[in-house]
C-alpha cells in the first residue's frame, strides 16, 4: 500500500472531520484558492464550497478572533496561521481571550489553531521557530506536534474534535520528510498520551517533533555502543503525560530532555521540574538538557546545523551520562 | 468634532416603548450608582469599578432591538444591554461582589461579565478585542443562513487598536451581519479624542472599509434607536455590517478611583445639561402625556428593586477554594 | 530619613535618568497629563515636556514599533504598558522584531518596556497575569523584576542603561506595600546579579518579585521550628544569575523554587533544570517547586487567596523537605 | 478599481536623472533575475526567493529622493531601494547565498536585509510590522528637530494588519515626517484585493487617518518621483506623514516556488504591456533622444557588474559555527 506523508495526513485528517461535521470548516491566508502555502488544504475549496473554506485577509489576530467568535456560536474552526511565527500577531487573542473562555464564563472553544513550526528549512529568524511554550504557558490551551504521519492524521483529528482550544504545531521538516502507511480504518489519537517510541532500559530521552526521529537515530548509535537507550515522544505538549514522563525516568533513572527550541524557557525545563520533583530517589544521574542555544533561529547552513540539535550532540550526552 | 446629524424622528415612539427605554436606563443608572458610590466605597464590592453614567441610552436603544438568537458583545459602559438580555440585578451585584452566584462565579470581576446562554460575551479586558469576535459570531451566522445579528460595543479609544481594523476589515469583506455601536465619550481614560486620532469622526475611519457609518447624538435613545433599527435591518438583510457612532460623554472618570481632573469644567458642565435620562423624560412629558410622579414611581420602583438585589447579593456565599481548578478545561 | 515607596522608587530611577540622558524619554498610554495608570510618571510632563513625555493612542503594538523605531535611530524609550497582561498586543513586535535587531544587524535596541505585574489586588484574569515567561523564552531580550523598592530603583537605572531591550516588570502589589530609606547618592543595580536575602543552611528558597517577602515570612516561621532557610532573590530573569542559583544550591542541598506565576511552564522548571543538571551530586531532595495552579488568576477573595502561593504553603514544603 | 491619475509631469526630467532611474531599475531587475532564474534554480541561493519584477519604479522613483539622514523601510519587493542606498550587489548577493559577508553574516536570509549604517531597517517578516517602526524612526527626527524623513515602504495585504492601522494613526496623530509608499500589486500571495479589502483602493483607507494620499501609476518612474518629491517635501516641511498608492503589479509568483496559477493570464498579459522599464525607455526615447543601443549598452554594464558580484560572492565563506551565540546581547 501507498505510504503517507505528513503533509498528506494532517490534509486527511481535516478532510475527515469536514466530511463527518458540517460546523467543522477551515479558515485563513491563502487557504481557499490556493490550498495553504504548505497545500494543506488543497481541493478543500472545490470540495466543501467558500463557506467551509474561507480565504481571509492578512490580519492573525482578526483571524483568530474570527475563530473564537465563531467557536463561541457554534462552530468548530480549524484555523491556519501561515507559519507559526506569526501566531505571536495573535497573541492577545488567544492567550487572553480564547484561553480563558470556559474558566470566565464556561463558554467552550473547541478550536484548532494550527501552525507550521521548526527548522532544518533555511527559514531563518521568521520562518523557523518554534513557539510552544507561550502556550504550554498558558492555562486553557491545550498544545500538540506530531512527530509521525499516523500521528499527524490521529491527533489532528482528536484536536478537532477537542472542545478545548488546541495549538496544534506541525513540523515543517517533517511535512515531506517523514511517510508510513495508514490505517485504513477510521482512527484518532489521544491528546495526552505520550508514546514510547523505543524501549530501552539504560536511559530515557523525553522528546517531541523531529527531535523524536533524532534521538532514535542516537539510540541506534547508542544500542552499537552497548547502550540502551528508551525514546518517549511526548506528542501532546499540554496535557502533559505526567504517568509517561515518570515511569520512563523511574525505569531507566538516567535521562535526557532534548528539544529543538531554545534551552531558556523551553520544555526541558518543565520536565526537569516534574522528573526531579516526582522522581528524585529514582535518579542516578543529572538531567541532561539537550536543546537549541539561546540565539534566534540562524538562516545559514553552516549556522542552523550548529544550531540545531544533532544525532552527534545526542549521543555524546548518552555516552557521557552513561558513564555517569 | 462635528455635530451629529438632529435625529429626525420617523418612528411612532409609543409610551409603552418609551417606558421601556427608561426602565433600562434608570435602572443601569441606578444600579451603576449605588455600586460606584456605596457599595464600592463601602469595601463590598471588589476589584475596580468602570460606569456608563451618562452614556445608558447606547446600549438601550439598541439592544432593546436585539432577538434571542443574536449575540451583543457589550463594553464596560453597557451594563444595560445585559439587563435587556435578561441578567438580573441580582447577578449583576453578586459579579461585583465576586460571589459564587455571579456571572462568572467569581471568577472574574465587576464589568467583565456576560452569559452564553443569553448570548452575551462577557467584556474582554483587551480593549478592541471584541470587533473580532464580533466578527466570528457572526459569521457563523452566515454559515448557518440565519437572519441573527451581533451588536459590537466599543469606544472611541478601541477605535485606534489593531484589532479594531482587523475585524472591520474582515467583518467588510465578508460582508457579515453586525451592527457596531461606538460610544464616542470624548476620552479613553484620560486621552482626550485630538490625541486619539486625527480626523474629526470615528465615522471618519469607518470610511476606508466599505461600512456604511452614521453619527448620531448618543444621548437621545430615540435617535440610537432609529438608527439601530436602520442598521439591524441592514444587516439582517445580508447587506452586511453597519457602523453607528454615538457621541456622548463619560459622566464619570474612567473608573471610581479616577478624579478625571484632566476633563475640563465646561465640558461636563456642557454635558450634565444632556443627561439621556433627562432627554428622554423630557420627550415623555412633551409627546406622551408623563409627568414628574410617573418618573418618581418609576424611580422609586427601580431603586426597590436595586435595593432587594444588593441584600440578596450580600447574602451570597463566596467561591469555595476547592472550585479553583475546576473549569480550565473540559471535563475528561 | 523619610522612607521611599518602591512605585516612588521607579519613579525617581526614570526622573534622575531622563535628567542624566536627554535621549531618554517616556512614552505609553495616560503617562503624561494623567502620570500614568499608577503614577509612576507622574509630574514628569511639567518637567521634561511633551517631546520626552508622551501620551499615545491606544495601541500597544504601536507604541513598541514606535519604540522599537525610536531606539534604532539613537533614543533610549522607556515605555509603559498599562498593564503587563497588554503587553500580548505587542507581543510581535517585541519578540520577533526588537528583540532580534542586534543579532540579525548588529543593531542595538536599547529599550525598556515597563508593565505592572502581579497579583493581590483582586485584579482578575486580566490585570493580575504574571507574564515573565514568554520573554524569559526570547532570546535577545533581558527581563528583570525588583522586589525592594532599592532595586526597584537602582535596577529600572540600569535598565535604562542598558543596551539591550528589558522588559522592566513591576509587581503592582509591592507598589505601595513596600519602603524604605534610600541612599542620598546616586547608585544602579546590575541586570544579572540575584541578591541573598537572608542566609540560611539547610534549605534554599529561589524566587522573585512579591514571593521574595512570601520567602521571607516562611523563613522567619521556619527558624522558629529551628529550620534555616536561604532566601535567593533572583532580581534579573535573564541572563539568570547561575552562579548564585547553583552556589545557594550546593550550600543548602535542598532547593524550593518559589513563584507567583502558574506552574507549567514557569520558571521554576528552567531553575530545576540548571540545578538538577549542574547540581545534581549535591542534591539531598526533590526540587520542590510552588506557584499558582495552573488556572487563570481568579478573581475573588476567596479563589485568589487559594490561588497564590501563601506562607503556610512555602512553611509547608519547606517543613516538608526539611525533613526528607 | 480606480485608474491612477494620469501624471502630469512638472519635473524637466534631464537625461541624467533617467539614467539613473534607468540604472537602478535594470540592475535590480537583472540582479533579482539572477537570483530567481539561475542561482536559486542552481540552488546556490538557500531559502525562498522573492522579488519585485515589475514593480522596480516604486523603490527607484522614490528613494533617489533619500538623504544621508533619512531612514529607509523596504518590503521585499524594493530591492533597488537598497541599491540606491549604496548597499552593493556583493553584499546582495552574498546574503542571498547565507555567506559571513552578506549584510546578515549569514544569520538572516534573502530579502531579509538591511544595514544600520546606510539607514536601511531590514525588511521584518511580520508583514505590516515596518510601519510601527517607521513611526518611531520618524519621532526620533522629530524629537531632534531634523528635516529627515522615512520612507516606507509596504503591500496592499500588509494594509490589513492591526500593525498597520496603529502606525499611520500614531504618526497623524504625532504629526512625524513620514512617506508611505504603498506597492499596490492587487495581490498578497495568492489573495485578490477584493478578498483583502472591500474598498477600491488603499488610498481609500487612508483618508480615515487624516493623512493626505495619492494614487499614481506604480509603473511609472517619473509619476513616483513627483509624488515622492511632494511628499517628501511636505513631510520635511514638518507637515506630517504622506501616503503614496502605487498601482501596480507583481510580475512573478509570490515567490520562486509559486506559479501563480490563480493569476488570471489576461491580467498578467495586461501588465506586461506596462513594464516599468520599458516605459520609462519610450520616454527617454521620445524626450531625450536615448536609441536602443543606449540600453543595450546600459545592459551589458549591469549584467557585468553582476556577474562580477555572483563570482565574488561565491567565493565567500560562510558563517563560522563559532560565531553562532554572537551578538544576542551587547558585549558584557
Ligand atoms: C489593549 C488594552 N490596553 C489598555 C487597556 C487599559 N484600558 C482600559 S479601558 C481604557 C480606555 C478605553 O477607552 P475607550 O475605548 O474610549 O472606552 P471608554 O472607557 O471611554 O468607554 C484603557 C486604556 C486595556 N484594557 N486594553
Ligand atoms: C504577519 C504575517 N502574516 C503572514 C505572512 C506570510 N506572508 C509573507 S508575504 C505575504 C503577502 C504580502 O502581501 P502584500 O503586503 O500585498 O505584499 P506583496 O508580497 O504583494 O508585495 C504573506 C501572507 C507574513 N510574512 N507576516
Ligand atoms: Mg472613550
Ligand atoms: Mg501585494
Amino acid at each position: 500500500m501507498a505510504e503517507t506523508t505528513y503533509v498528506e495526513a494532517i490534509r486527511q485528517g481535516i478532510w475527515e472531520e469536514m466530511e463527518r461535521d458540517d460546523t467543522v470548516f477551515v479558515m485563513g491566508e491563502d487557504v481557499a484558492v490556493y490550498g495553504g502555502a504548505f497545500k494543506i488544504t488543497k481541493g478543500m475549496l472545490e470540495r466543501f464550497g467558500e463557506l467551509r473554506v474561507v480565504d481571509t485577509p492578512l490580519a492573525e489576530s482578526g483571524i483568530v478572533g474570527a475563530g473564537t467568535g465563531a467557536a463561541i456560536n457554534g462552530l468548530r474552526p480549524v484555523l491556519e496561521m501561515q507559519f507559526a511565527d506569526f501566531m505571536a500577531c495573535g497573541f492577545d487573542q488567544i492567550t487572553n481571550f480564547a484561553a480563558k473562555c470556559r474558566y470566565r464564563w464556561g463558554q467552550a472553544i473547541p478550536m484548532v489553531i494550527r501552525a507550521p513550526a521548526g527548522g532544518n528549512i533555511h527559514g531563518g529568524p521568521f520562518h523557523s521557530q518554534n513557539v510552544e511554550m507561550p502556550y504550554v504557558h498558558t492555562p486553557g490551551l491545550k498544545v500538540v506536534q506530531p512527530s509521525t504521519a499516523y500521528d499527524a492524521k490521529g491527533l489532528i483529528k482528536a484536536a478537532i474534535r477537542d472542545d478545548d482550544p488546541v495549538i496544534f504545531l506541525e513540523h515543517k521538516y517533517l511535512y515531506r520528510s517523514v511517510k508510513e502507511e495508514l490505517p485504513t480504518q477510521e482512527y484518532t489519537v489521544p491528546i495526552g498520551e505520550a508514546g514510547v517510541r523505543r524501549e530501552g532500559s539504560d536511559i530515557s530521552i523525553i522528546s517531541y517533533g523531529w527531535m523524536v526521529h533524532v534521538a532514535l537515530e542516537a539510540a541506534e548509535n547508542a544500542a552499537e555502543e552497548g547502550i540502551s537507550v528508551e525514546v518517549l515522544d511526548l506528542r501532546t505538549l499540554v496535557p502533559l503525560d505526567r504517568q509517561a514522563i515518570l515511569d520512563t525516568a523511574k525505569k531507566t533513572s538516567k535521562v535526557v530532555l532534548l528539544h529543538e527550541d531554545t534551552l531558556t524557557g523551553g520544555l526541558g525545563g518543565e520536565l526537569a521540574g516534574i522528573i526531579s520533583e516526582h522522581a528524585f530517589d529514582y535518579l542516578d544521574g543529572p538531567l541532561v538538557r539537550i536543546a537549541a542555544p539561546d540565539t534566534p533561529v540562524p538562516f545559514s547552513d553552516t549556522l542552523e546545523r550548529a544550531f540545531l540539535p544533532s544525532v552527534e550532540d545526542v549521543v555524546a550526552k548518552v555516552r557521557w551520562l552513561h558513564r555517569f | 468634532m462635528s455635530t451629529p446629524a438632529v435625529a429626525h424622528l420617523q418612528t411612532k415612539f409609543d409610551r409603552d416603548l418609551c417606558e421601556r427605554f427608561h426602565y433600562y436606563m434608570l435602572l443601569m443608572r441606578e444600579l451603576e450608582d449605588r455600586i460606584e458610590n456605596k457599595l464600592y466605597r463601602q469595601g463590598k464590592v471588589v476589584g475596580g469599578c468602570y460606569t456608563g453614567r451618562g452614556q445608558e441610552a447606547i446600549p438601550v436603544g439598541s439592544a432593546i432591538l436585539s432577538r434571542p438568537g443574536d449575540w451583543l458583545t457589550p463594553s464596560h459602559r453597557d451594563m444595560a444591554a445585559l439587563l435587556i438580555r435578561g441578567i438580573t440585578p441580582e447577578e449583576i451585584l453578586a459579579q461585583y461582589m465576586g460571589r459564587a452566584t455571579g456571572l462568572t462565579k467569581g471568577r472574574d470581576g465587576n464589568m467583565h461579565m456576560g452569559c452564553a446562554e443569553r448570548h452575551c460575551v462577557p467584556i474582554i479586558s483587551s480593549i478592541g478585542a471584541s470587533i473580532p469576535i464580533a466578527g466570528g459570531l457572526a459569521f457563523a451566522m452566515r454559515y448557518r443562513g440565519e437572519s441573527n445579528v451581533v451588536f459590537n460595543y466599543s469606544g472611541d479609544g478601541a477605535s485606534s487598536r489593531g484589532d479594531w481594523h482587523e475585524g472591520l476589515n474582515m467583518a467588510a469583506v465578508m460582508n457579515l451581519p453586525i451592527v457596531y455601536l461606538c460610544n464616542n465619550n470624548l476620552y479613553a481614560y484620560s486621552t482626550p479624542l485630538d490625541k486619539q486620532m486625527k480626523v474629526a469622526d470615528i465615522a471618519d475611519r469607518v470610511a476606508g472599509y466599505g461600512i456604511p457609518a452614521e453619527i448620531v447624538n448618543g444621548n437621545d435613545v430615540l435617535a440610537i434607536y432609529e438608527a439601530s433599527k436602520r442598521a439591524v435591518e441592514h444587516a439582517r438583510a445580508g447587506k452586511g455590517p453597519y457602523f453607528i457612532e454615538c457621541k456622548t460623554f463619560r459622566m464619570s472618570g474612567h473608573s471610581a478611583h479616577d478624579p478625571a481632573d484632566y476633563v475640563p469644567n465646561q465640558l461636563r458642565e456642557e454635558w450634565s445639561r444632556k443627561d439621556p435620562i433627562l432627554m428622554l423624560q423630557k420627550y415623555m412629558v412633551e409627546n406622551l402625556g408623563a409627568d414628574e410622579q410617573d418618573f418618581v414611581d418609576m424611580r422609586k420602583r427601580v431603586l426597590d428593586k436595586i435595593s432587594g438585589a444588593v441584600e440578596w447579593a450580600l447574602e451570597q456565599p463566596f467561591p469555595d477554594p476547592a472550585t479553583l481548578e475546576d473549569d480550565v478545561y473540559a471535563p475528561a
